[in-house]
């Protein structure tokens, strides 16, 4: 961890404390969610963090080991509920290749939309929360306001706004609603407007800069060491996408970019997550307009019951790479083993050698900028 | 006319901005622009003096800027004088011709130094600038003083940056020891000169040149006898030999050479090593009235020019011979004053500053053409590649040879014409010395433009595209590609050659102010600068012309340079074998030239190896008989010691410790009032302000 | 009238406040009557018509070195009781009494010599001290005859700055 | 007696409550604002347009349960909000807001050294504040605020310094007719000082982006985290009456207080039809605005930056601008 | 009822009692500090009195230097008060005598 030292500012404390012990959380209002950090600190710097997690465990995996193969999807909503389509989507899809079944065409194009459209709004709300930790108020109602309308998207299609449930084993429960397509197409046009707003509180902003320009600053090789994925470990420079190294669903078929970082600092992230908003509404675009006609359901057995074997299976989730391993012993109607690699928890790894040798303040924007969900973390 | 003092301080400030921020922030081109700008306006500001000046119709003036020393009771000879001492300007025809010839020349050379020194590094060439400035204004401060003290100032001043910019490569040793020597050896002349500054308040109660001037001019010529003055003049004199680098303190002057090439030119040539002439010129009251110090001043001039040109004829190093021509130039000058003949002397230090730093600057294109080569002997053929540097320098050389109608044929004419009225002999030798002159100038030029090409190989490989980068004098990226590849001697950029045509200009022209009334001029310098020579308002009684014995000399001393160039065409172009062998013809005296008359091995020999000598002889007396008696006294001392040893012991300190123990015994009871306790002092002072109040009350009260 | 009901009002405040200054047993609390002390002192300044004065006391004073006081204050958090030690060698006892000796007879001195006074000698409460030029006047009287102390003044602050950062610099 | 105490009185009395009924509509208008920024509504509920907040928010406080922890120091827990309002409110003696008699309590002729000095009292309730609650984080969050106040009370000292040196007067309405007479309102003669004055103002009034002593997303709450009821109420009041003195003092120094604009142009005399104290208060509602504008859009300075933005940037750019003032004022 | 200047004498007088007892009595530095700064109003009060009575602004101006002086004094002393207490932490007068015999 160079650099951190030279990154963070160098004020000498003005008041002679001895160490201090703090806990951050789980009820401080900055931690997005139940996590608790106890910081060690000499004077306003961090010395030392431990990073306490467990707080909404609910056993997720042990529950999975025991619901029949589609009951689980219902269960992946409730990890990551800010993205929970992304969730259903790795699921379903880790199943589909244990059972070598074919997804229709069409099913796997509309799948690759809702998957962008919840990296948009899964976005959103880092973007907010991230922005108003630093203190700008102002972007996180903006944004909000941007992931609302989202919202209501999911909602035409399968009638919930946060745990969809959208997506089964083999395709779709449904086909688009008429006229879907058409406002998708309408909501990008209305977001690509909205990021240079983002952009504009932010981007060029000299106290946005001063607050993330070198500020949890991460080597390529100290990302891979520990394990980072997603917007954190693009930030440092590595190229790792899972769309693009390991294609699924229809981005095989899709033009898009993965954008990168040079300086693996706060602001490279924010940049980089900037960009991803309008990487998806061109995938998005680019698979509304080749959008396959057919059925959205493949053929699938009455009562899905694996053969025996195991498989691994990673997407890429708005927050990294969300990974499934799943062992099925062919003769139960449920998984023998089910086991999640959550992008969230592998990148909370990260924060303990970002936010030492920073500042109290900056440990706020550093919990930000890994954009970790709890609900993941802790499944 | 009343900023007159700007014209020093200008290039102050700009030595003062390029040393204090420059070093550490300024880029080449801001640290050049400063420098440049500050000499421009200098220039701007002593030329617009100058006319009005011209308009004046006394002929002076006088700026008080400031008190430096307020007045000081002083013993005189003339009773209690007050040492006063203001910062004061005087802008009269000698100090005025001579700012415009520091400020043009030097800001000439300045705009030079742009691309020549461009090779630096950043921080050396900001360096460089802010010396320059630095010089000059210590050069204007000399120059434009109204007093004897200022001048001092800037004639330290310019002894510091002649010392500075002489060691700037101070991480070659010879630049260093030469800077140390040039130091060094003006400190010898110094002493003399503030000595002499010490006698002039002395005598006259004042320091101000125009008061000393009107006082000494009621004072008796000292005719035949060596009275004050002549002790003040010969004094000023030592001065003038150490800083004008005459015998037998000319010897810095060549080392000096191993300043950079624009260095040279501006302080060795053209302003600096003129100071002494201009100071003789200066108190030329002082000096008519010591007529016995004035031969003293001519016979010196004479024999410095007359050595130096002969050490000119066989020097190799291109600037070593310009340098040699320097001294010998000054000597004429001193010869000029020593009979008499300041205006002349002061015409000849103006139009020499143009053609010798015409040469210099001229010579300096040539090195750097060649790649830091200044061996004559590894030229050759040069005025095919550098036709400007060529033509320029041509120039120079018929200037300062004294082929009409160049500007030295006019000055130096004068001097000898006047040396002639004065004293045959000296004449001899001057006149001898101008064909000296001649020849090794037509050497150098021959030497270095025409015959073959002698010089190392070069990669012809991409040398046309180099030299068209050389030729736009780009001041960033061409000095680096140059450092490394030489491809082959060049024209100079322009920003170096426009200063070489404006100077060789100058040197045309700078004759025609004083065209001798022998060829139907006016001598126009003679009468302008005449004011300055003279105390007052009397002036000097016009004197008779000899036209016949004036052409006649100028006949022949035009016949002496060209035969002494045509002899060197001879030597040098045609039959260059000629001169080897006459160099082995004459091997003893080709050797003591070569090795400049051993000056600098007998200095070494007697003033440095004679110090040493004398210091190791005190030591072995130091040694033997000075130590000697201290070890017998120490013996002694030991002996009686031990006597007084065992008296110590036991009566003496018996009785200390006797008092000891009672001062530790009763201090032991007594140390308990001192509590520590800040608090318990505060209430003893308190005490003492009760008391003194209860005092005053009781007297107020007892009193009535 | 006005001005003697000011004056025993406010005097009795300072000399209140002097008194609860020296006495409170939490130096917080000193701070804060010397607080309210100077803030009286800078109105009985404006009684005098010195309300340059006033505003200076108020914002060096008040506004400055007492709150240096208050940080010291703060930062020296004691574990214990800072008076908890005495000397039995301290002579408070006499201090007080000479104290109060003092006082008694200075103001013995100043009540007898000011009764003698006669009126006439003393010039009238309304001097010319007043109005938009006191200020002026008195920024004239530091910058020409007081120039050399007004420097002096200011040389010492910044020694006083730099000696008091130099002490109070951790070790590193 | 009626000259001398009973006008004064009642300009006292009518000023002090119509600043303090001013407080509770600024936090109002803050509220609005800033929901209009980021496309919301703000309060809509009590009143027409929620414009009964304003009344109904101090009634709140003022009914709310007193808390006082157990350990704080009784006097100084109750005496440093005190002592953060009143100053807050005295300056507001010397602030004239309109030329005539009428429009002012008192002019004296150090108004504006009066201003400061009684502001820079202020900084007790801060740190009493956070001593008395006699709790950890307060203590450090009013020592960080007492620092941010007196390092940025400097910088807007030094730069008042120079407005001082251009008006040539202390006094507050001598300083509007200083520049009625020049004719240019001193934001255009002191644009630099104008804009120090007013950065400073932001950092003393603890207001984005200079908020960090209340910031809740950081370490510590605020000095007041221990506060409660009507004692929270009155540093919530001193923050916005300092917010109305910076506002006001800024229109009166730099944008010509009560005058209409241009002054000295005969051609823009229709202008003098609206009265001045219109004049001075839509400039100072223009100033409150930028304000809430500012606090609606930046991000918050981390302590570091915002103490060397306040030691390294405004006090060098301070001085200065007062050695700039001078040379200019002596070479004119 | 007229307040002349020795109303003001005396009534600095009495402060600057009172700040010599703070001196002499408390045990704690700074509030022997704060007692010093009393003592200093107390001869500003008389500066500024008599400056007004004998119509001579000098008075005035000392109390210009006197402030200056006050506030060098606090930084200083402050200062040096810190140092001492991080080195033996203390406040206490009584035990700062290391210094005597």
């Amino acid at each position: 961890m160079t650099g951190q030292a030279a990154a963070a500012s160098t004020a000498a404390p003005i008041f002679d404390t001895d160490e201090l012990v703090i806990n951050m959380g789980p009820q401080h209002p900055s931690t997005h969610g139940v996590l608790r950090v106890v910081l060690r600190l000499d004077g306003e710097r961090v010395v030392d963090a431990d990073i306490v997690i467990g707080y909404i465990h609910r056993g997720i995996e042990k529950l999975s080991e025991n619901r029949d193969w589609t009951q689980i999807i219902l269960l992946t909503d409730r990890m990551d509920y800010v993205a929970a389509a992304t969730n259903n989507l790795g699921y379903c899809e880790t199943v589909e290749k244990l059972m070598e079944i074919e997804v229709p065409r069409r099913a796997r194009y509309v799948r690759t939309v809702l998957a962008e459209l919840q990296r948009i709004a899964s976005h959103c709300l880092w973007l907010g929360t991230h922005a108003m930790d630093i203190g700008a108020m102002t972007v996180l109602l903006y944004a909000f306001r941007e992931r609302e309308l989202v919202l209501d998207l999911f909602e035409d299609y399968c009638g919930a706004r946060l745990t969809y449930n959208s997506m089964r084993i083999g395709g779709l429960p449904l086909d688009i609603p008429t006229g879907w397509d058409a406002k998708v197409r309408a909501f990008c046009d209305l977001m690509e407007g909205k990021i240079p707003e983002y952009e504009e509180l932010l981007t060029n902003n000299r106290i946005w800069l001063e607050r993330t320009r070198g500020i949890g600053v991460i080597s390529a090789e100290d990302a891979i060491g520990l394990g980072l994925c997603g917007p954190p470990l693009r930030g440092s420079g590595v190229y790792r996408d899972v769309r693009k190294d390991e294609p699924y669903a229809a981005y095989d078929e899709l033009d898009f970019d993965v954008p990168l970082g040079t300086r693996g600092d706060t602001y490279d992230r924010y940049l980089i997550r900037l960009e991803e908003f309008r990487q998806s509404i061109r995938i998005i675009r680019q698979a509304l307009d080749g959008l396959p006609e057919g059925p959205v359901m493949g053929k699938v057995p009455r009562l899905i019951k694996p053969k025996a074997g195991e498989t691994y299976h990673a997407i890429e989730s708005p927050k990294g790479e969300l990974g499934y391993f799943i062992v099925s012993d062919g003769r139960a109607t449920n998984p023998y083993r089910f086991r999640v690699r959550p992008p969230s928890f592998c990148n909370l790894q990260g924060l303990r050698p970002l936010i030492t040798g920073h500042l109290v303040a900056d440990v706020v924007a550093l919990i930000g900028t890994i954009d970790i969900v709890l609900g993941e973390v802790d499944r | 006319m009343e900023l007159i003092w700007l014209i020093p301080v200008l290039p102050g400030i700009g030595a003062a901005l390029n040393g204090i921020f420059g070093v550490r922030y300024f880029g080449k081109q801001t640290a050049a622009t400063i420098a440049c700008g500050a000499m421009g306006g200098a220039l701007l500001l002593s030329l617009y003096a100058f006319v009005q000046l011209l308009g004046l119709e006394h002929r002076e003036h006088l700026v008080e800027l400031a008190q430096w020393i307020p007045p000081i009771a002083l013993e005189t000879a003339s009773g209690i004088g007050a040492f006063e001492v203001p910062w004061a300007f005087r802008l009269d025809p000698l100090s005025g011709m001579m700012s415009l010839v520091v400020t043009g020349i030097g800001f000439l050379i300045h705009v030079y130094s742009v691309a020549y020194m461009d090779h630096e590094p950043r921080g050396g060439y900001v360096r460089f600038f802010c010396y320059l400035n630095l010089f000059c204004f210590f050069m204007l401060t000399l120059v434009l003083g109204s007093t004897f003290l200022v001048m001092f100032v800037g004639w330290e001043g310019v002894g510091l940056s002649s010392y500075l910019l002489i060691g700037f490569w101070y991480h070659k040793k010879s630049a260093a020891d030469a800077g140390k020597k040039a130091f060094v050896v003006n400190r010898i002349g110094d002493f003399g000169f503030i000595l002499g500054i010490f006698l002039v308040f002395f005598t006259f109660g004042t320091l101000d040149f125009r008061a000393v001037a009107e006082a000494a001019a009621l004072m008796p010529v000292e005719e035949g006898a060596f009275g004050v003055i002549s002790l003040i003049c010969l004094l000023l004199f030592v001065g003038a030999v150490g800083k004008s680098a005459q015998i037998p303190l000319y010897v810095w002057l060549p080392d000096a050479m191993e300043g950079p090439t624009p260095v040279s030119a501006l302080i060795h040539a053209a302003t600096m090593v003129t100071a002494g002439v201009y100071m003789v010129a200066r108190n030329a009251v002082l000096f008519t009235h010591a007529p016995e110090v004035m031969f003293i001043v001519a016979v010196i001039g004479v024999l410095t020019a007359l050595m130096a040109a002969t050490i000119g004829l066989v020097q190799t190093d291109i600037k070593r011979v310009l340098a040699y021509s320097t001294v010998s130039q000054l000597g004429y000058m001193f010869l000029a004053t020593g009979v008499g003949a300041f205006a002349a002397g002061a015409f000849h230090l103006m139009t020499h500053a143009f053609f010798k730093a015409l040469l210099f600057l001229g010579s300096g294109s040539v090195i750097h053409a060649m790649n830091e080569e200044q061996d004559m002997r590894r030229m050759g053929a040069m005025r095919l590649y550098m036709p400007v540097t060529f033509m320029t320098m041509g120039i120079g050389t018929l200037a300062i040879a004294g082929i009409p109608p160049f500007s030295g044929f006019f000055s130096k004419d004068e001097i000898l014409y006047r040396t002639f009225l004065e004293s045959r002999w000296l004449w001899a030798l001057a006149a001898v010395t101008a064909g000296m002159t001649a020849f090794y100038m037509a050497r150098l030029m021959f030497m270095t433009f025409w015959g073959e090409y002698r010089g190392p190989a070069w990669d012809a490989g991409h040398g046309g595209a180099q030299h068209e980068a050389h030729g736009d004098g780009d001041a960033a990226g061409d000095g680096d590609a140059h450092g490394h590849a030489w491809h082959g001697p060049h024209e100079s950029p322009k920003i170096m050659t426009l200063p070489l045509q404006i100077l060789a200009i100058g040197a045309i022209v700078a004759g025609f102010v004083g065209v001798p009334s022998a060829l139907g001029g006016a001598n126009w310098i003679h009468g302008f600068l005449e004011p300055s020579f003279v105390a007052g308002a009397a002036h000097a009684a016009e004197e008779e012309h000899h036209y016949a014995i004036e052409w006649g000399l100028m006949a022949l001393s035009v016949l002496v340079a060209a035969g002494a160039i045509a002899f060197a065409w001879r030597l040098y172009v045609q039959r260059p074998e000629e001169s080897e062998r006459l160099a082995s013809d004459f091997a003893g005296a080709h050797r003591v030239l070569t090795n400049k008359y051993y000056v600098d091995e007998l200095y070494d020999a007697t003033a440095v190896k004679g110090t040493m000598g004398s210091a190791r002889g005190l030591w072995t007396v130091d040694r033997n008989v000075v130590d000697g008696a201290v070890n017998g006294t120490g013996w002694t001392t030991r002996a009686s010691a031990w006597v007084s040893h065992v008296v110590d012991k036991y009566v003496v300190d018996g009785l200390v410790n006797l008092v000891g123990r009672i001062c530790a015994e009763g201090s032991y009871r007594f140390r308990h009032a001192q509590t520590g306790l800040i608090q318990n002092y505060a209430v003893a002072a308190l005490f003492g302000v009760f008391a003194f109040v209860t005092l005053y009350i009781a007297a107020r009260y007892f009193g009535q | 009238m006005a001005e003697a009901i000011a004056f025993y009002t406010l005097a009795v405040l300072i000399l209140g406040l002097g008194v609860a200054v020296i006495t409170t047993p939490k130096t917080v609390h000193s701070v804060v009557f010397l607080v309210l002390n100077f803030l009286c002192v800078a109105v009985l300044y404006v009684v005098l018509r010195a309300e340059f004065l006033a505003v200076i006391q108020v914002l060096v004073y008040a506004g400055g070195i007492v709150v240096l006081y208050l940080f010291v204050v703060m930062l020296v958090n004691l574990k214990r009781a800072p008076e908890a030690h005495e000397d039995p060698r301290r002579l408070a006892r006499l201090g007080l009494a000479l104290s109060g000796a003092v006082l008694l007879e200075l103001a013995g001195i100043v009540v007898y010599s000011y009764g003698r006074v006669t009126p006439a000698s003393a010039p009238a409460a309304a001097g010319p001290l007043t109005g938009a030029g006191n200020t002026e006047e008195l920024g004239w009287l530091l910058y020409t005859d007081y120039l050399i102390p007004f420097e002096v003044a200011s040389v010492l602050l910044l020694v006083a700055m730099v000696g008091a950062i130099v002490l109070a610099r951790r070790e590193s | 007696m009626l000259d001398t105490i009973v006008i004064p009185v009642l300009k006292i009395a009518v000023l002090l409550n119509a600043v303090l009924v001013a407080v509770t509509f600024m936090v109002l208008l803050e509220r609005k604002v800033i929901a209009w920024a980021q496309s919301r509504l703000g309060p809509m509920r009590v009143g027409p347009y929620g414009v009964l907040q304003a009344i109904a928010d101090p009634i709140k406080l003022l009914v709310k349960e007193d808390i006082r922890p157990v350990r704080a120091d009784p006097m100084l827990f109750t005496l440093a909000p005190i002592l953060s309002l009143v100053p807050a409110l005295v300056v507001f003696a010397v602030v004239p807001f309109g030329g005539d008699e009428l429009f002012y309590v008192t002019d004296i002729n150090v108004g504006l050294l009066f201003i400061i000095s009684v502001t820079s009292i202020g900084v007790y309730g801060i740190i009493l504040a956070g001593w008395a609650s006699n709790s950890k984080y307060p203590l450090l969050a009013s020592l960080r605020a007492s620092a941010q106040l007196i390092s940025y009370e400097i910088a807007v000292t030094m730069t008042l310094v120079s407005v001082i040196l251009t008006a040539g007067t202390l006094s507050m309405v001598g300083i509007v007719e200083a520049q009625q007479q020049s004719g240019l309102w001193f934001g255009f003669v002191q644009p630099v000082a104008f804009v120090l004055v007013f950065i400073g103002g932001l950092a003393e009034t603890n207001r984005a982006p200079f908020d960090l002593p209340e910031a809740e997303q950081e370490l510590t709450g605020g000095f007041h985290t221990e506060y409660s009821g009507m004692r929270f109420a009155l540093f919530f009041l001193a923050e916005y009456a300092n917010i109305i003195v910076i506002s006001a003092v800024v229109t009166i120094l730099f944008w010509g207080g009560w005058l209409r604009p241009f002054p000295n142009v005969e051609a823009l005399a229709f202008l003098d039809l609206i009265p001045g104290w219109i004049w001075f208060f839509a400039k100072m509602f223009v100033f409150l605005y930028i304000f809430i504008w500012i606090r609606a859009t930046l991000p918050r300075y981390r302590y570091d930056q915002l103490m060397r933005l306040g030691w390294k940037v405004l006090i060098p750019v301070a001085i200065g601008n007062i050695v700039l003032t001078g040379v200019v004022k002596v070479l004119l | 009822m007229e307040i002349t200047p020795a109303h003001y004498t005396v009534l600095s007088a009495a402060l600057f009692s009172i700040g010599v007892i703070g001196v002499l009595v408390r045990r704690n530095v700074i509030i022997i500090f704060m007692a010093i700064e009393l003592m200093l109003n107390a001869v500003n009060i008389n500066l500024v009195a008599h400056a007004r009575y004998l119509e001579n602004l000098a008075g005035q101006v000392f109390v210009v230097f006197v402030i200056a002086v006050a506030a060098a004094e606090a930084a200083v002393g402050l200062g040096i008060l810190l140092a001492f207490f991080r080195n033996k932490e203390t406040v206490n007068i009584d035990e700062m005598n290391i210094m005597r015999w």
